[in-house]
């Protein structure tokens, strides 16, 4: 499946249902659905104020380790082929097992367990 | 030169460099308002928190009940005796029989015939109290589970109150509103078969909670999300009237059915859990063993259960049996009377109190002699556990709110009467 | 077995104690109003009586009392304070318990608060004074606790009408085609 | 005894309904959307727990695609109101419901929720339909799983045939805007 044929029908299918939500959907707005909610009762304060830096620390933080994980998802579907000698099984000999797909997912997380040692020394994740 | 500075203060929005002191103080952010409003999952719908936070931690709170007051005075004000078994019954609606039988024991007071229930009615109604306290607490724990996640232990509990559930529509005719005590008694007897269907029941309940204190006890998680959040100190429980499991857990030894042992609570023995530190977790491992507890006292009663009549047959509260009501006129007329007048309850005031699922539970009864309470009002242990809320949420950060209320296991309409 | 308490109470704070009286096993002192909070500390500090737990606050409202079976004499008139709060106290060390009763007149229904000595009285109190109009002086914010701000009127008096409905908000859409029987009084 | 009746005015609904016939496209979205409730649970009171026995294993909501709690009204389609409303709650309800997408349908689960059951006093709201438009009431203090079941059953046949109160308002504002575009 060539990779521009792949990326057009995600854009393809993202766009159409939004086009239909935006289309087809009934849109019948009220000055009272337009508040935000607040468990039912009247918002009070206003989220404009100024809050904690930390907020921004946990998102971003979290950003990381979840592409982190993300990127495991295409590693671990093609694992098998990354685990043999010759990946089309062309040569005569059975493949033997390589570390080649291992090793390499090992140094990508490697990377990331440094950063999550340094973020976890400097307190970012935790709320103190 | 003044207006180029401006102007550059203008355009780049910079303080001037002389306005910097050495190190940039970081401004302390506002505080933010947050409604943790009435329709809120973790507050039982009930409840609003008026949160003052600064970033997660909660800076102030002010909690306010209220939103499931549905008048249970008013109402028993116009209703007779036993018409107000139905109310009783949603006033702790996690655990309705303890209830029923708070309602009946302060009017016996009332009518000073405690002493003379059958033996059978009092074994009764410790069978049905037990069996809904044990419903509380797989309600308390299962749904606090849930709320940290772990939906697991909620769905093996629900399946165990299902159980129990059945159990208690046998005897009563309903799964939750039993109604089923009556002053004096109570309605029914048991059905035929019913104690090897508990038995295997309880013993059922029994595998399942090992099974979840498999899960939950040690789990990294949950401890870490109950063990030191929403501490309280022993004096402060007392101080602030605090009961059942809650005060047990700050090591407060009271429970009522041993403190003022009532029906025939001295004759079963069972021991009273009291925890140390009064946090989240001992609340949890309190209520855990209270169940054990409860499934030891339902053992031994349907040991001792004896036979006999279950209604007391002093003509001032109990109904005449049905084949006098439809042979002798007299039966008839007092069959009417009770129904229509109620009990005939002699003036005077009295505070009988039960040990409910969330602790001691009370009523303070003021009868005028006629069939309708002059003014009944209930002493409901979660309004109690409610007021210290705000002062257990303090300091903590918002999501250990949920904890905090899942183990003060506030019932709204037992909260707000 | 609490009588012993009502002796003490009756010997130490002579003065304060009205008369007390015992019903269905429960001792009840009646106190005086401007001496509530002496004998309250005086009750919850004496280590002989250390009333260290509260278990509820409430008040009976007198209006038409009646009760049968009861000479006229104890019938409420006129004269007499309409209003009774209680205080409902319990000793977790000696176990004993003890209903502290205050007459309090309607035209100016005040009571010095004990939420200073027992917290849980905070909101009781709150309570009371939500359902009866109670004003308890020194609390430290009595507001309604149940009702909403804009109710007016204390609905557990004995002459607040039951269906006595105060609507904070109705569907507008709603037309009420059917007459509605015995609309608010 | 002041009990409030009220009825709302089926009548002009009834006529919306009949003028405006059901197109294919609408059978294929309702269908769509009967199966997939996604259902805001407005949890007070003793029916509270009755809901759980039904979201739990025994008497499985799931088997009819409507188990999943959203606890944000942007998100559910359906709000149960679970358990007695009383007037302190109302403003509470009504912003619930104001703040749900269309199309939304209501359930009044327990008699508390319909009609204020044996709660008749100042602080208890006579049945939740004081304040919203309800499709389906449930009676029952607290109603057996299976009542709440049905109910669900009969919300979807009401979905399917298009009849629900915001489906309704939403052809009543089409017919409208197009009758007025014919005029213009």
């Amino acid at each position: 499946m060539p990779a521009g044929l792949a990326i057009a029908f995600a854009i393809g299918f993202c766009g159409l249902f939004t086009a239909l939500a935006v289309f087809i959907g009934p849109k019948r707005t009220n000055p009272e659905k337009l508040k935000p909610f607040e468990c039912g009762s009247e918002p009070i304060g206003s989220p404009r104020g100024r809050y904690s830096v930390r907020f921004y620390q946990v998102a971003i933080l979290f950003l990381v380790f979840d592409i982190e994980a993300a990127f495991m998802y295409p590693w671990a579907v093609l694992y098998n082929q990354l685990s043999k000698t010759d990946p089309d099984g062309a040569g005569p000999l059975p493949a033997q097992i390589s570390m080649f797909g291992f090793a390499e997912m090992l140094l990508f997380v490697g990377i990331l367990v440094v950063a999550l040692a340094y973020v976890w020394r400097k307190k970012a994740i935790g709320w103190e | 030169m003044a207006d180029a500075q401006s102007l550059r203060q203008l355009v780049l929005g910079r303080k001037d460099v002389q306005d910097l002191s050495d190190t940039e103080q970081d401004l302390p952010p506002d505080l933010m308002t947050v409604n943790m409003g009435p329709s809120h999952p973790a507050m039982h719908g009930t409840v609003r928190i008026v949160l003052t936070v600064d970033g997660e931690k909660v800076v102030k709170s002010d909690v306010q009940p209220g939103y499931l007051h549905r008048c249970f005075e008013k109402e028993s004000e116009h209703a007779t005796y036993t018409q107000i078994f139905p109310y009783t019954d949603r006033l702790n609606y996690v655990s309705p029989m303890i209830n029923n039988v708070g309602w009946a024991m302060v009017a016996e007071k009332l009518m000073s015939i405690g002493k003379d229930i059958p033996k059978r009615a009092e074994y009764i109604r410790v069978i049905v109290s037990e069996m809904s306290r044990i419903t509380d607490h797989l309600t308390c724990v299962g749904a606090s589970a849930m709320e940290l996640g772990a939906f697991g232990p909620f769905l093996f509990f629900l399946k165990c109150r299902e159980w129990l559930y059945e159990l208690l529509e046998i005897v009563s005719g309903a799964r939750l509103t039993h109604t089923y005590v009556r002053v004096g008694g109570v309605s029914k007897d048991l059905p035929a078969g019913f104690d090897e269907r508990l038995t295997h029941t309880l013993d059922e309940i029994e595998k399942v909670m090992v099974e979840v204190e498999g899960l939950l006890n040690n789990n990294k998680i949950f401890r870490d999300r109950m063990a030191g959040i929403g501490a309280m100190t022993r004096e402060e429980a007392i101080a602030t009237g605090c009961v059942g499991p809650i005060a047990r857990a700050c090591g407060v030894d009271y429970d009522v059915r041993k403190d003022y042992p009532y029906s025939i609570y001295p004759e079963v023995e069972f021991d009273v859990p009291v925890g140390t530190t009064g946090d989240c977790l001992d609340r949890y491992l309190v209520r855990l063993e209270e169940m054990r507890q409860s499934i030891r006292i339902l053992r031994q009663c349907l040991k001792q259960i004896p036979d006999g009549p279950v209604m007391i047959d002093d003509p001032r509260c109990a109904l005449p049996p049905k084949v006098d009501t439809y042979n002798t006129i007299e039966s008839m007329i007092r069959h009417f009377k009770h129904i229509v007048d109620g009990i005939k309850v002699p003036a005077g005031e009295t505070y009988a109190f039960v040990e409910g699922g969330n602790g001691e539970l009370g009523f303070f009864v003021v009868a005028d002699g006629t069939g309708r309470p002059y003014k009944a009002y209930c002493r409901s242990p979660s309004f109690v556990h409610l007021s210290t809320a705000s002062q257990l949420i303090h300091g903590h950060l918002i999501a250990d709110i949920v904890p905090i209320f899942g183990m003060i296991n506030m019932i709204g309409g037992e909260c707000d009467k | 077995m609490s009588q012993k308490v009502l002796d003490a109470l009756t010997t130490a704070h002579a003065a304060a104690i009205e008369r007390t009286e015992s019903q269905h096993g429960d001792e009840i002192a009646w106190v005086k109003r401007d001496q509530l909070v002496a004998v309250a500390t005086w009750l919850k500090n004496d280590p002989a009586m250390a009333f260290d737990a509260p278990v509820f606050c409430t008040c009976i409202d007198r209006l038409d009392w009646r009760p049968l079976g009861v000479a006229p004499s104890q019938h409420w008139s006129e004269d007499k304070p309409r209003f009774e709060v209680c205080y409902q106290l319990r000793s977790s060390k000696h176990r004993h318990r003890v209903r502290l009763k205050i007459a309090v007149p309607e035209h100016d229904a005040r009571l010095p608060s004990l939420a200073g000595l027992w917290p849980a009285f905070d909101w009781q109190e709150r309570e009371t004074f939500d359902m009866y109009g109670i004003k308890f002086e020194g609390h430290p914010d009595l507001r309604r606790i149940y009702l909403y701000e804009e109710f007016v009127g204390y609905p557990l008096r004995k002459d607040y009408p039951k269906e006595k409905r105060q609507p904070l908000v109705r569907r507008d859409d709603l037309t009420r085609s059917t007459s509605s029987v015995g609309k608010e009084k | 005894m002041g009990v409030e009746i009220t009825t709302t005015r089926l009548s002009d609904a009834a006529l919306w309904a009949k003028a405006a016939k059901q197109s294919k496209l609408d059978q294929v979205t309702n269908w769509g959307r009967k199966f997939s409730l996604f259902s805001y649970p407005f949890v007070t009171a003793c029916c509270g727990m009755e809901f759980m026995s039904v979201a739990a294993p025994k008497y499985d909501l799931a088997r009819f695609g409507a188990e999943f709690p959203r606890f944000s009204p942007r998100q559910s389609d359906l709000l149960m109101v679970v358990g007695t409303i009383t007037e302190k709650q109302g403003p509470a309800l009504k912003r619930v419901y104001d703040q749900m997408a269309e199309p939304k349908w209501v359930i009044a689960f327990g008699v508390c929720a319909s009609t204020g059951g044996f709660y008749q006093n100042y602080h208890a709201m006579p049945g939740c339909d004081q304040v919203i438009p309800v499709d389906v009431y449930i009676p029952g203090c607290p109603p057996r799983p299976e009542q709440v079941l049905d109910a669900l059953i009969m919300l979807m046949d009401r979905i399917q045939a298009g009849r629900g109160h915001s489906q309704l308002a939403i052809k009543r504002e089409q017919i409208i805007a197009s009758a007025a575009q014919d005029e213009g």
